[in-house]
Order: structure tokens, then C-alpha cells, then sequence
């Protein structure tokens, strides 16, 4: 047996070593992330057998949680952690093609994929801060990257905004720590009977307005557009299909694990109803597609967190394999969009519904990979997108809130119309032609052959969602897991 | 002098003017030193919460030691690790800034409206 | 498990074309090999009391095939051989048939699906291939039209989805069954969100606006597919939704039913007035096809054995003779390459049996004796008569009188008056499409002569939810209101023709002369003068029907469409501040929460 | 103006659930100890050997937390460094040092970093550790980068410095997993507390640690200063 704590250890390794390697040569570099992830995966895909129902607990320092901290492993988190690297594998195979990028380009997104994975990974609640902040700081890093006027801007948005999220959640962490005296998450979850109303709740609000930064919930996600629309393609896949789903996952854990789905979940709820419509509106007016992407992505976060937050009114494990489903079909979906219209605008940033018209004739594979992403994310039949909306649909009517089918649907309807109408202009008209090189093209279809293979026989993702659900659900299982006893 | 006034006071007041200077700045810098200065009331906040009434530090010179009362050893490691992470915040916040000021040729954050539509 | 296979192998036939592209001979043999096997199968099972059902433990799909489903399925599956030997002739990828063979697949699997969850899932199927479809159309303005086909179909399909959803809640079952022991005013609105999408498909106003751009705009042979065989799907679902899911209807919600009819009833009218409206040949027949299948909607309407009959007759007919109609025109077109009715006229003589194909087609469309449109009709006003609703009655006739004012507009601009220059060597529509306008023309005449052979099948489907009124055999009808003989009704319609034909040629002294042969106003004419002219065809009507024609749907959709436009920029605008602003809604939001929560923290 | 009322209301409003709320539930100072806090104060000395409970804290019983911090800093560096590559030198008026400065930063430098590397190797024992050692460090560089116009510490060495120190600290991490089955176990024996040579692994990783943070601070600065 491997020890997962390999992957964080042996992901900081590499990105230590890469400005060691880029010494020696310039190309080294390029080859470290996709090394990593590869290694990471196979140290995942070994340990599979051993995560049963319960956390896998390793222990740092040689001590027993709460002394010491520690990885908790269940199912859930498994799953989540592998489609962060699998998508980390994807994107550092896109960045194989371009060459002539800064060695330090790869350390940040290496340090990415490990923030989001030590967030998944980790049994300890400050440590997720950490991880929070390793996380935070690369991705204003990635957004900025670019280094033009709009990245630089949304860079700086994105930035302000994460830091006070941020220092919001550790004022979270703290007021929990000073009623229970351990920062252990499933120590944490064991004590929350005991922990006086009042503060519950005041810990909750502010561990709300940190993770609600990350997993854009209307009031905070104010610089998502932003970043989004100012970072590079690539970039705003990462953000939108990685970042994202270490919050949801920290949402999940956070707030029905330890909290054990009290009124942050209710407030998530009503948040994430105003997080969808707004920002779905929002997109129908957009004139420039990648920020049309934004709000959309925005939107479907909302939807997420709105069936996320309805584990509170019945702990259904449906409810909770339909927040999986949608997060995976808005990591691949809604990453393939982001990499597609980076390569229908050629990659000049014209990114107005104008300047792409007819883009998608001129270069056919993009518009197609750009029509079956917008295809499943609005969730047409034989792309995954449909079982995820589906499952959406069915969620709400288990937990009878039926009348917000009606609202799903119709905001649903305002998708379509946006992403319909972009569609319809891509294959309009004469466009550019831009030129595509293979790697990336393979890397698009991979993200293709996700949504379409998996469209037609969604049977073995829903199986594996579903154990994973089970594991989350069954929190007392996790909890006598990690500290023994309930 | 009541404790409590003096240091949960002094703390959340850092804090509060923090914020408050980082809403209504114009410059860039000042926006950043704002945040600064609310995760400074805040680490300050975090080791006041450890404070145990009549408490050392919870360093023992001499060993094998008689059990005294010392304050909270955790607040402390947990703030050294915030001030770190706050370090590390600002430079790269300060990165974006000099970076800012040469695209744009300004620090006023009432310029920077690149990103609308 | 025939069904699924039948399903598979129209998919597997619609990939193995897509790559075959490029080699043409080998590509269109396969894709009509498979056609014509999805018709035989539909054909040799469409035996009365068969009822397949299969459940396919997946997705938990469940199948059932009756008799309605094999009728529709027969043609559906005919217009789709017809449309895919016409399209023969176009230029045309792989993918533009794998697209049709997907479209097909989801027609059939909706006629098959017994959950109504699958059965969303193969409509909209259906509309998303569709909508490719029209998006792969001929006109510049298909982007337009696909789309607005592609929102609309959507719209239908998310309303039936609603419904599911609600019938699922409170019957906590998802088969398609009886939910007439629902109570409270909830059953009608499922019923009302069932029946949208079909409302939609059968382009029953207020859903008919995309109808005519989409028609117009897909491929003139998709055309003929598209308002014959994918419309039935809208019928089909009428058919569905008001008989085996609410079978007590008629008892419980008449005023339902009787709404039902007069929107059939003035979506017949007014799709009659806005096609003889029309300049441009496949708009004119988009609004046919509507105001055709308004008929339909108001034979539902009445609820009563034989007006069903009628209605599930007029949805065959309306499927012979306005794909008849539409291929026709997709002939004229191939040659012409204008389908605007002020560029063309006097083909007559160029193109005979596109001519004979038209004029039997618009006979039909007015419901003249001997053919298909007639019995349908007939039964359909003495279902009329018999109900005793004299204003809808007469909104009906209404309707058929404007048939008759589009049916000649149409046979006057393309085949008679003066030739165009530019058409003088035109030759007859390939070979592709002769063959659909012989093979269409087949039913057309016989099924008006001996409508008995399918009156029986339908009334086999009808039977069995309604009280039979109606007596038949192969040429005869009886109902309360007589008796009637199909034969020798056609048979006086054919001697009075051959006698007017007699007349004509024996009593009158005519000599044939040029058509620039005349003067007007005392100038003689040249060849450039336009003496035919379509355009301004019922000028004069215009001012008669100002009010219905200046009325539009779009507005109220526009409205709509504004409202959300103004709610998305009050979204939008949330995000157009600079960090500081959104640093207050960070703070803001926390307080907000902490003062909200005041009492409890 | 509003606007700045406004903001002025909401902030304080905030100030004031806070205050309010924490003044209310956690009374200064007299909250005992309890949880993990009591057991390092109980515990500590033994199962880890250093007198300095903080610093055993940070670096055993939160050592993970510590590598994440150290990667936190190296983000900073890298960031930096990827934002500002290739950033064109503004020409301005920069003010001479004076004599004095220049002549006393040359004698205080390497006392400084005696000092800093002082605090790091009694990081166990005293206040003080891996953090303040490299900020100590840096601040040495930072006078040199100020008073010497000529000083310029090869990026390179501080690069190689910054990189190898991670390494190592990972592999000290490493080793506990190796000998102990858990990631960054004290591994090695704990001596007699209050001595130097005690306290197991925690004098190594403070070693690690002053080395990065003093190497990657002074990264920092020289890429502030350049830029």
C-alpha cells in the first residue's frame, strides 16, 4: 500500500525540483506536471481498494488525530481528489504544446492542483486553510499571469476578495477551535452537539463567507466574471473545473460533516436559488462569450450548491450523487467550453459573439467541441449533462420543493437560448480560420469523449457517484473512523 | 484596565479600519495595507484569544517542570502560520499592483475598468 | 426487444452514413436500406389488439408499442424513404444523415416510450437533431429559424417536464397512465404542461411561430419530412395526453376541450389568412400545413368517437398531401432555384406531373372529392353539426374557404400564367422526386375512393376510449347524420369533370395564342411585360383581415423577451464594480446574515 | 460621500457583531485550556523534546501545516518572480546612500546573519525559529540592497538555496514515512530537553526552514527592488 500523503508530498517535491531541472534545461520543466500527476493518479488508483466506507486515516508526525494532523480518505473525497488530478493530467498535457512559457508558469500550476487536492484530502480544518491559501495565491498567480490589462484586473479582484474570504474562514476556524479545543475535523463534528447554538451559527457565517468565495454563492462571487474573463483560456478552465470543485467538496464536508446540515445549509439554499437565477440572467445579456461562460458557470455552481444544500432536509444519498454528477459535468463540460473558444478565437482574446461569427465553420472540430460542451451543459440527451439535470430535477422533487422544478426549467430555457444563440453564430457566415495542434485537440476530445461516452451509458459514473455519496452521507461512519467512538 | 476593552477592542477596531480603509481608498496600495492591516487586528485578535489569566509563555526553561499556568500554545502557531500566509498574500498582491501601475500607468483603482462586458 | 433493435439499427445506419460520407453510391444505399426497413417493420406489425412492451433495465427505459404507435409509425417512416430519395439529389455530408436517422430514431423511440421520463428523453432527442437539421438548411436566414425552432421545441419539452415531474409527485409513478383520480386543479395543469410540447410540434397557435420561418428555411426534401412525419408526433401526443392519461376528460374539464377546439379552429382560420398572404411558395404551404393541422386540433377538440376519427384521418391526410405539396415545390425549386411565387409561373408545360402532383395535392388540401382530404373533412363537419357549436362551426368553413384561396394562389404562380425567360428550358424534377409525387399520389386518390381501409385501424384506435357512432365499411360511412358513399361521390366529381372536359372541347371555338399576343391600354406588349403577377395576389383581402394580420404573436413574445433582457441587465449590473465595491458586498453580505440572524446569534 | 457613510455604517455594524459576540462568548483570559492545547503543554516535553512548546507545535504536531506555510512563501516567490519577469526599469531619481550607510550595513551584515542563524539553531529552545531567522536573514540583505548600490546576490545560488531547502524538507518528511509509516514522524532520538542537541527532527527542519524563508524573502525583496 502507498500512502496517499505521497501525493501532496511528492507534488511539493517536484515543484521543488523544477528550478532545479530548469538549470539544467529549459524543456525539463514542461515535462514535471504531467510526470506528477501521473504518479499522483497511480498512488490514488492503488489506494482505491483500500478506502471503504469509512475515512482511510494517515497520520503525520507519528501521532494519533486530534494530537497530530491528518489525511482523511473516504470515498468522497477520493473521487474528488482523482478528478482534480485527472483534469490537472489534462490540462498539464495541453501545456506540453506551448512552449516558450516561464518554468515558474509550471510551479504555480503544480502548487494549484495540490492545494485543491490537499483541501480534498485533509481530516484537519486549519490544514484546509492552508490549503486554501496554497490554492488562493496560485490561482490570483495563474490569473495574472497573463499579464495583460484585463488579467492583471481581474487578478487583482479576485485577489482582494479571496483575501478577506479567507481571513473570514480562519476566523471561522478559530471561534470553533475555542469551543472545542481541537482543530480535527471529525473531532470537530463529534463535539457540535455540545457547542452552544449562538457560536454554531456565528462559525458557520463565517466559514460561509470564506468557502462562498470559492464556490461563487451570489455576494461573494462578484469576481469571478472577472477572473474568468481576464485570465487565460486555459487558466479559466482551471478555475472553473478545479478551483470550484475543492469548494464544493469543502462545502460538503464543512457544513454537512461537521455541521451536520444546520443553518448554513438553509441560507446555502436560498443563496444558491439567487446565485443561479442572477447569474443566469446575467449571461442571457452577455455580448462577450467568455464572460457569457462565466455567469454561466456561476449559475451552475448556484444550481449545485442549491441541490448540495437540500442534503439538509433529507440526508438522501440521491441528493448527494447529484451534486457529483453536476460537478462533473461542469468540470468537463464546462472546461471543454473554455478550451474550445480559446481555440475558435485563435487565442487574440476577440472573444464577442461578432468577432467568432462563423469561427465554427472555419475550424469544424472546435465549433463541434464547442457545440457538444454547450450541448451538456444545458443538458441535451446523449451528453452527460442530461442525467445530471435529470438527477437535478429528481432531487428537488424527493425533497419536495417541486415548484422550483418550475424555476430550474425555466432558467434552463434562458441557457438554451443563450447558448443557442451562440451556436447559431459560430457556424454562421465566413470566419477565421485558426490553425490547432494536435495536443491540444486530443486533450479537447478527451474532455469530449467524457461527456458524450458517459451521455450514452451513464451507468458506471452513476455507481460511482453513488458510493461516494454513500460515504459522505453516513458521517457518523467517518467520523468513528477518524477519532474512534460516537 | 479591563482586558477584554482593551485587546478584543483594539483588535476588531484594527480590523473594522482595515475594511473600511479598503472600501473607500483609491489607491491601490492603500487598498492592499487596508487588508493588511484587518489580517493584523485579526492575528492579533487570534493570540488574544489564547490568554490565560495569569498565563507565561509556554516555553519551559527549566525541566523537569512543576506544571504552571501558561497561556494557549496553539493561537500562537496558528497566527505564525497566518502572518506567513498574510506575507505571502501582499507580495503577490503587491506583484499585481507594480504590475498594474505599468499597464495602466496608475495606482487609482477608479481607472480600471478593462473588464465591463 | 425488436423495438430497441430497430432503434440501434437506425442509429448504427445513421453513424455508418456519416462515415461513408464522401462515398455517395455506397452511403445512400445503406441509409435507404434502413428506412425501408424501419417501414416493413412498422407495416407488418401494425396488426389490431398487439401490444410489445419491453424494459430495458439500464436506464430503466420502458417500451410499449400499440396500435397507434405502428400507425403513426407507417407514416412517419413512409415520408422519411420519400424524403430521403428526394434528397438524393442534394449535396449532402455524412452528417447531415446521421442527423435525419437521429431525428427518425427519436420520433420512433417517442411513439415507443411508456415512462414519461424516456419519453422526454427521445423528444428531445428528436428536437436537438432536428434542430440541426434545420441548421444545416439552405438559406442564409436558417441560422435564425433553426434557432427559434431549437428555443421553441425546448420550451415544449420543458413544460412536458414540469408536468412529468408533477405527475410523478403526486402519482409517484412515471409510466404514462390515468391521472383522471387526481384531485384539485392540479391534473389540469399537468395535462395543460403535457400537451405543450405537442401543441408545439403541431404548431397550434399561440406555439406556431416558429413553424413557418423553419419550414421555410430547413432543405426543401427535409421539408417534406419535417411537416408531415415529425408533425404527427404532435398528434400522436394529443392523442396521448387526452386519452390515456386523462381519460375522463370529457366530464370533468368540457371547457378544457372546448378551448382545445377553438384554438384549433383559429389556428385554422389564421394560418388560412396568413398563407394566402404569402409570396414565397414554402411559407405559403408552412402556413397549409399549420392551418391543416388546426383541423386536427379541433377533431380532439369535440372529444366525440367520430370527430377523433376524423381528426386521426385528417393527420394522414394532412401527411400525404402536404409532403406531396412540399415536394413538389423542393422539385420546382431544384430546377428554379427560387421558391418566391413572383419569379415563377406558367411551369405547366415544362414540368406536367410536378403539375399534376400539385393540383391533386391542393384538391386535397380543400377537401374536394375524390380525395383524401374529403372524407376527413366530411367527417369532421358532421361532427361539427352534430356537437351544435354554430360560431366554431362557421370559423371552420371559414378556414376552408381561405384554403381554397391559397391552393390557387400557389397552382397560379408556379404553373400557370406567363413563363419567365429565365425558366424556359427548364426539364421536370429528377427522378427522386417524380417518385414521391407517384407514390404519394397512390394514397391520396386511393384513400379517397375507399377510405374504408384505414377508417377501420382508426376507429380500432378510437374504440376503445369512446363510444363508437360511426358505422363503415371499405366505401361506405354511416353516421347519425346519413349516409354516405365515397365511389360514387368521386365518381359524380369525375363525370362532371370529363363533362365540363367535354364540353370544353367540343362546344368552344377556341385557337391557342401566344401570350404576348394581346395589348393593353392600347400599346402592344413585348415579351417583358409581366403579365402574371403573384405578389399582390389578395392585395384587397389586405384590408378585410388588417386587424388579424397587423395582431401578432411576436409581440407578446417580445415582451417577454424584453422583460428578460431588462432583468439581465439589473443582473448584470451587479457585476460591474471595481474591488472595492465588491469587498463591500463581502462585509455587506456578513453583516446582513449577522443582523438577519440577530436573535439566534 | 454617501457612499463612504455608507460603508462607514456597514463596517462598524460588522465591528460591532463581532466585538460584541466574542466579548460575550470567550471572556479575555478566562478561557481554560483544554483539548489538544492541554495535551502539548502536558504532553509536549516528552513526546517531543523541545522546551518550546510552539515551536514543537509548529514544526511536529502541525508540521504539515508548517510545509504548506513554507509552500505559501515559495508561491510568493514564484509568483513574484513570474509577474515581474521581464518588467522594464522605471528610470527615476533614487537616492545615494551616505557613507555611513554604506560602511555600517558592510559590518552588520554578517552579524545580522549570525543573529538570524542563532535564532533558527535554538529555534526548540528559545522564542524565535525557522520564520523570524529568514526574515532576520532578509532584512540583512534588504539593508545591503538599500546601502550598497553595487549588491546583487546571485538569483541563481538563491534559487538553487530556495529549491533545495524545500527538497530536503520534504525529504525529512519523507524519512518519517519511511521509518516511522507517517509523514514528517520525529525520527530522531530527543536528547535531554533544554540542550542543543535535542528535541529530534525539530532543530533539522528549523535548519531547512531559516535556509528557505531567508533565501525566499530575500527573492522577494531583490524582485521588488528590481522591478
Amino acid at each position: 500500500m502507498v500512502s496517499p500523503i505521497l501525493v501532496i508530498a511528492l507534488s511539493l517535491f517536484f515543484a521543488f525540483v523544477i528550478p532545479l531541472l530548469g538549470m539544467v534545461s529549459k524543456k525539463l520543466p514542461r515535462l514535471v506536471p504531467p510526470l506528477a500527476m501521473l504518479v499522483n493518479l497511480w498512488i490514488l488508483i492503488t489506494n482505491i481498494k483500500f478506502v471503504s466506507r469509512g475515512a482511510m486515516l494517515v497520520t503525520t508526525a507519528g501521532l494519533k488525530p486530534p494530537i497530530a494532523i491528518n489525511l482523511a480518505i473516504d470515498r468522497f473525497s477520493l473521487l474528488f481528489v482523482i478528478l482534480i488530478q485527472l483534469i490537472g493530467l489534462l490540462l498539464s498535457v495541453y501545456y506540453l504544446s506551448q512552449d516558450n512559457r516561464d518554468q515558474r508558469f509550471y510551479m504555480l500550476f503544480l502548487l494549484n492542483i495540490l492545494g485543491a487536492s490537499g483541501i480534498v484530502m485533509t481530516g484537519d480544518i486549519f490544514n484546509s486553510f492552508v490549503f486554501l491559501e496554497i490554492l488562493e495565491i496560485s490561482s490570483f498567480g495563474l490569473v495574472a499571469s497573463k499579464k495583460d490589462r484585463k488579467a492583471l484586473e481581474g487578478g487583482f479582484k479576485y485577489m482582494v476578495i479571496g483575501a478577506i474570504g479567507s481571513s473570514l474562514y480562519l476566523l471561522g476556524i478559530i471561534v470553533l477551535y475555542l469551543t472545542t479545543g481541537s482543530l480535527n475535523m471529525a473531532e470537530i463534528a463529534k463535539l457540535m452537539p455540545h457547542i452552544p447554538e449562538s457560536i454554531k451559527l456565528f462559525a458557520a457565517l463565517l466559514l460561509l463567507a470564506g468557502i462562498g468565495v470559492e464556490v461563487e454563492l451570489f455576494p461573494l462571487n462578484a469576481w469571478a466574471p472577472d477572473a474568468y474573463h481576464g485570465a487565460k483560456d486555459e487558466i479559466s478552465t482551471q478555475l472553473s473545473s478545479i478551483i470550484s470543485k475543492a469548494g464544493i467538496y469543502l462545502a460538503a464536508r464543512i457544513f454537512f460533516t461537521i455541521f451536520n446540515g444546520f443553518y448554513a445549509l438553509k441560507i446555502i439554499f436560498y443563496l444558491g436559488v439567487i446565485t443561479f437565477v442572477i447569474a443566469e440572467l446575467a449571461a442571457l445579456m452577455q455580448k462577450n462569450v467568455k464572460r457569457m461562460l462565466a455567469y454561466s458557470s456561476i449559475g451552475q455552481m448556484g444550481l449545485l450548491m442549491l441541490i448540495l444544500s437540500l442534503v439538509a432536509k433529507r440526508g438522501d444519498v440521491f441528493v448527494i450523487t447529484t451534486v457529483i454528477l453536476l460537478a462533473l459535468n461542469h468540470a468537463f463540460g464546462k472546461g471543454l467550453l473554455f478550451l474550445s473558444l480559446g481555440a475558435l478565437s485563435g487565442g487574440n482574446g476577440e472573444y464577442e459573439i461578432e468577432n467568432l461569427g462563423g469561427n465554427g465553420r472555419a475550424n469544424p472540430l472546435a465549433g463541434f467541441l464547442f457545440t457538444v460542451g454547450a450541448l451538456s451543459i444545458v443538458g441535451m440527451p446523449f451528453f452527460f449533462g442530461f442525467w445530471s439535470k435529470i438527477s437535478a430535477l429528481i432531487s428537488l422533487m424527493k425533497t419536495n420543493v417541486i415548484y422550483l422544478i418550475a424555476l430550474v426549467l425555466v432558467i434552463s430555457l434562458v441557457e438554451i437560448y443563450y447558448y443557442g444563440n451562440v451556436i447559431v453564430n459560430l457556424f454562421r457566415g465566413e470566419g477565421k480560420k485558426y490553425g490547432i495542434s494536435i495536443v491540444p485537440a486530443a486533450v479537447m476530445i478527451l474532455f469530449a469523449l467524457f461527456v458524450i461516452v458517459f451521455g450514452i451509458w451513464p451507468h458506471p459514473v452513476f455507481q460511482i457517484a453513488q458510493s461516494a455519496a454513500v460515504s459522505l452521507i453516513e458521517r457518523t461512519t467517518y467520523i468513528s473512523s477518524i477519532i474512534g467512538g460516537m | 484596565m479591563n482586558g477584554g476593552l482593551l485587546f478584543y477592542g483594539s483588535s476588531v477596531f484594527l480590523m473594522v479600519m482595515g475594511i473600511f480603509i479598503a472600501i473607500t481608498g483609491k489607491h491601490l496600495i492603500k487598498i492592499l495595507l487596508g487588508i493588511d492591516l484587518f489580517d493584523v487586528g485579526l492575528n492579533l485578535l487570534i493570540i488574544s484569544f489564547g490568554y490565560v489569566n495569569g498565563g507565561t509563555a509556554p516555553i519551559f526553561s527549566k525541566y523537569p517542570h512543576i506544571f504552571k499556568n501558561v497561556v494557549d500554545p496553539v493561537p500562537q502557531a496558528l497566527v505564525l502560520t497566518a502572518i506567513v500566509i498574510g506575507v505571502a498574500e501582499m507580495a503577490m498582491g503587491l506583484a499585481i499592483v507594480m504590475k498594474i501601475k505599468e499597464k495602466f500607468g496608475t495606482c487609482n483603482i477608479a481607472k480600471l475598468k478593462e473588464l465591463k462586458w | 426487444m425488436a423495438m430497441f433493435y430497430l432503434l440501434l439499427l437506425l442509429v448504427l445506419v445513421g453513424i455508418v452514413s456519416f462515415v461513408l460520407g464522401p462515398i455517395k453510391v455506397l452511403r445512400n444505399i445503406i441509409a435507404f436500406l434502413g428506412a425501408v426497413t424501419a417501414f416493413f417493420y412498422f407495416l407488418t406489425n401494425i396488426k389490431p389488439g398487439l401490444i410489445y412492451s419491453l424494459n430495458i433495465r439500464v436506464y430503466n427505459v420502458h417500451f410499449e408499442a400499440g396500435f397507434s404507435s405502428m400507425f403513426f409509425g407507417v407514416i412517419i417512416t413512409a415520408l422519411f424513404i420519400i424524403f430521403l430519395i428526394a434528397s438524393f439529389h442534394e449535396e449532402n455530408d455524412g452528417a447531415y444523415y446521421l442527423f435525419a436517422y437521429l431525428t427518425l430514431t427519436g420520433a420512433l423511440a417517442v411513439l415507443f416510450a411508456k415512462d414519461l421520463i424516456s419519453f422526454f428523453f427521445f423528444f428531445e432527442t428528436m428536437s436537438l437533431f432536428s434542430f440541426l437539421m434545420v441548421l444545416k438548411g439552405k438559406s442564409d436566414t436558417s441560422f435564425r429559424s433553426a434557432f427559434k425552432y431549437l428555443v421553441w421545441s425546448v420550451f415544449g419539452g420543458y413544460a412536458f417536464l414540469m408536468g412529468t415531474f408533477l405527475k410523478v409527485y403526486y402519482t409517484h409513478s412515471v409510466m404514462i397512465g390515468d391521472i383522471s383520480y387526481l384531485a384539485g386543479g392540479v391534473k389540469l395543469l399537468i395535462l395543460i404542461l403535457l400537451l405543450a410540447p405537442f401543441a408545439v410540434k403541431a404548431a397550434l397557435m399561440p406555439f406556431h411561430l416558429w413553424a413557418p420561418d423553419a419550414y421555410k428555411d430547413s432543405k426543401d426534401t427535409f421539408t417534406v419530412f419535417f411537416s408531415g412525419g415529425l408533425s404527427k408526433i404532435g398528434v400522436f401526443g394529443y392523442f396521448l395526453v387526452l386519452f390515456k392519461v386523462f381519460t375522463e376528460i370529457a366530464v370533468k374539464y368540457p371547457y378544457f376541450l372546448k378551448a382545445f377546439a377553438w384554438l384549433g379552429a383559429i389556428t385554422a382560420a389564421l394560418s388560412g389568412i396568413y398563407a394566402f398572404m404569402q409570396d414565397d411558395a414554402k411559407k405559403l404551404l408552412a402556413y397549409s400545413s399549420i392551418s391543416q393541422l388546426g383541423y386536427v386540433a379541433v377533431g380532439f377538440g369535440i372529444y366525440t368517437h367520430f370527430s377523433v376519427v376524423a381528426a386521426l384521418f385528417h393527420a394522414l391526410g394532412h401527411a400525404v398531401f402536404e409532403s406531396l405539396l412540399f415536394l413538389v415545390v423542393a422539385g420546382v425549386y431544384y430546377r428554379t432555384k427560387t421558391t418566391d411565387l413572383r419569379k415563377m409561373g406558367g411551369l405547366i408545360k415544362r414540368m406536367p406531373l410536378s403539375f399534376i402532383g400539385l393540383l391533386f395535392g391542393i384538391i386535397a388540401t380543400s377537401g374536394i372529392p375524390p380525395t383524401i382530404g374529403f372524407p376527413s373533412k366530411w367527417l369532421l363537419y358532421e361532427a361539427l353539426i352534430l356537437k351544435g357549436d354554430l360560431l366554431l362551426t362557421s370559423l371552420v368553413f371559414f378556414a376552408s374557404i381561405t384554403a381554397f384561396l391559397y391552393s390557387y394562389k400557389l397552382v397560379h404562380g408556379i404553373f400557370l400564367g406567363k413563363l419567365h425567360e429565365e425558366h424556359k428550358n427548364v426539364k421536370e424534377a429528377p427522378l427522386g422526386y417524380a417518385f414521391g409525387t407517384v407514390v404519394l399520389l397512390v394514397p391520396l386518390l386511393v384513400l379517397g375512393i375507399i377510405p374504408g381501409l384505414v377508417i377501420k385501424p382508426i376507429d380500432y384506435i378510437v374504440r376503445f376510449y369512446l363510444k363508437p357512432e360511426l358505422g363503415y365499411n371499405l366505401a361506405n360511412m354511416n353516421t347519425p347524420l346519413g349516409h354516405v358513399n365515397f365511389p360514387v361521390v368521386g365518381l359524380v366529381m369525375g363525370l362532371t369533370f370529363a363533362l365540363s372536359l367535354f364540353i370544353y372541347l367540343i362546344a368552344g371555338k377556341s385557337y391557342r395564342a401566344e401570350q404576348t399576343d394581346n395589348y393593353t391600354a392600347t400599346e402592344a406588349i413585348d415579351e417583358d411585360f409581366e403579365l402574371h403577377y403573384a405578389g399582390e395576389f389578395y392585395g384587397f383581402m389586405k384590408k378585410a383581415f388588417g386587424r388579424p394580420l397587423t395582431w401578432s404573436f411576436e409581440k407578446i413574445l417580445n415582451a417577454f423577451l424584453k422583460l428578460f433582457s431588462f432583468l439581465g441587465e439589473v443582473a448584470r449590473g451587479f457585476y460591474m464594480g471595481d474591488a472595492r465595491v465588491y469587498l463591500f458586498y463581502v462585509i455587506a453580505f456578513f453583516a446582513l446574515l449577522a443582523y438577519l440572524m440577530g436573535g439566534k446569534l | 460621500m454617501i457612499r463612504k457613510i455608507i460603508a462607514f455604517l456597514v463596517v462598524f455594524y460588522f465591528g460591532y457583531i463581532l466585538y460584541s459576540f466574542i466579548a460575550v462568548n470567550f471572556p479575555f483570559g478566562e478561557r481554560p485550556l483544554k483539548g489538544v492545547a492541554a495535551h502539548y503543554v502536558d504532553k509536549g516535553i516528552e513526546e517531543e523534546g523541545a522546551t518550546n512548546i510552539v515551536t514543537s507545535i509548529v514544526t511536529l504536531y502541525r508540521g504539515f501545516d508548517t510545509l504548506g506555510e513554507v509552500t505559501v512563501l515559495f508561491l510568493a516567490a514564484t509568483g513574484l518572480g513570474l509577474l515581474l519577469a521581464g518588467m522594464k526599469e522605471e528610470e527615476k531619481e533614487k537616492p545615494e546612500p551616505t557613507l555611513i550607510m554604506e560602511t555600517t550595513t558592510r559590518y552588520l551584515f554578517p552579524l545580522v546573519l549570525l543573529f538570524g542563524t542563532y535564532i533558527f539553531i535554538h529555534g526548540h529552545l528559545t522564542p524565535g525559529g525557522g520564520f523570524p531567522a529568514g526574515v532576520v536573514i532578509a532584512t540583512g540583505y534588504f539593508m545591503m540592497f538599500i546601502a550598497q548600490k553595487q549588491f546583487k546576490p546571485s538569483e541563481y545560488l538563491l534559487s538553487a538555496t530556495e529549491s533545495f531547502a524545500g527538497t530536503l524538507y520534504v525529504i525529512m518528511g519523507l524519512l518519517g514515512l519511511a521509518l516511522a509509516f507517517s509523514f514528517l514522524a520525529n525520527v530522531m532520538p530527543l536528547g535531554v530537553p533544554n540542550t542543543v542537541f535535542s528535541a529530534g527532527i525539530i532543530p533539522v527542519i528549523y535548519i531547512i526552514i531559516g535556509f528557505k524563508v531567508g533565501s525566499e524573502m530575500t527573492g522577494i525583496l531583490a524582485h521588488l527592488k528590481e522591478a
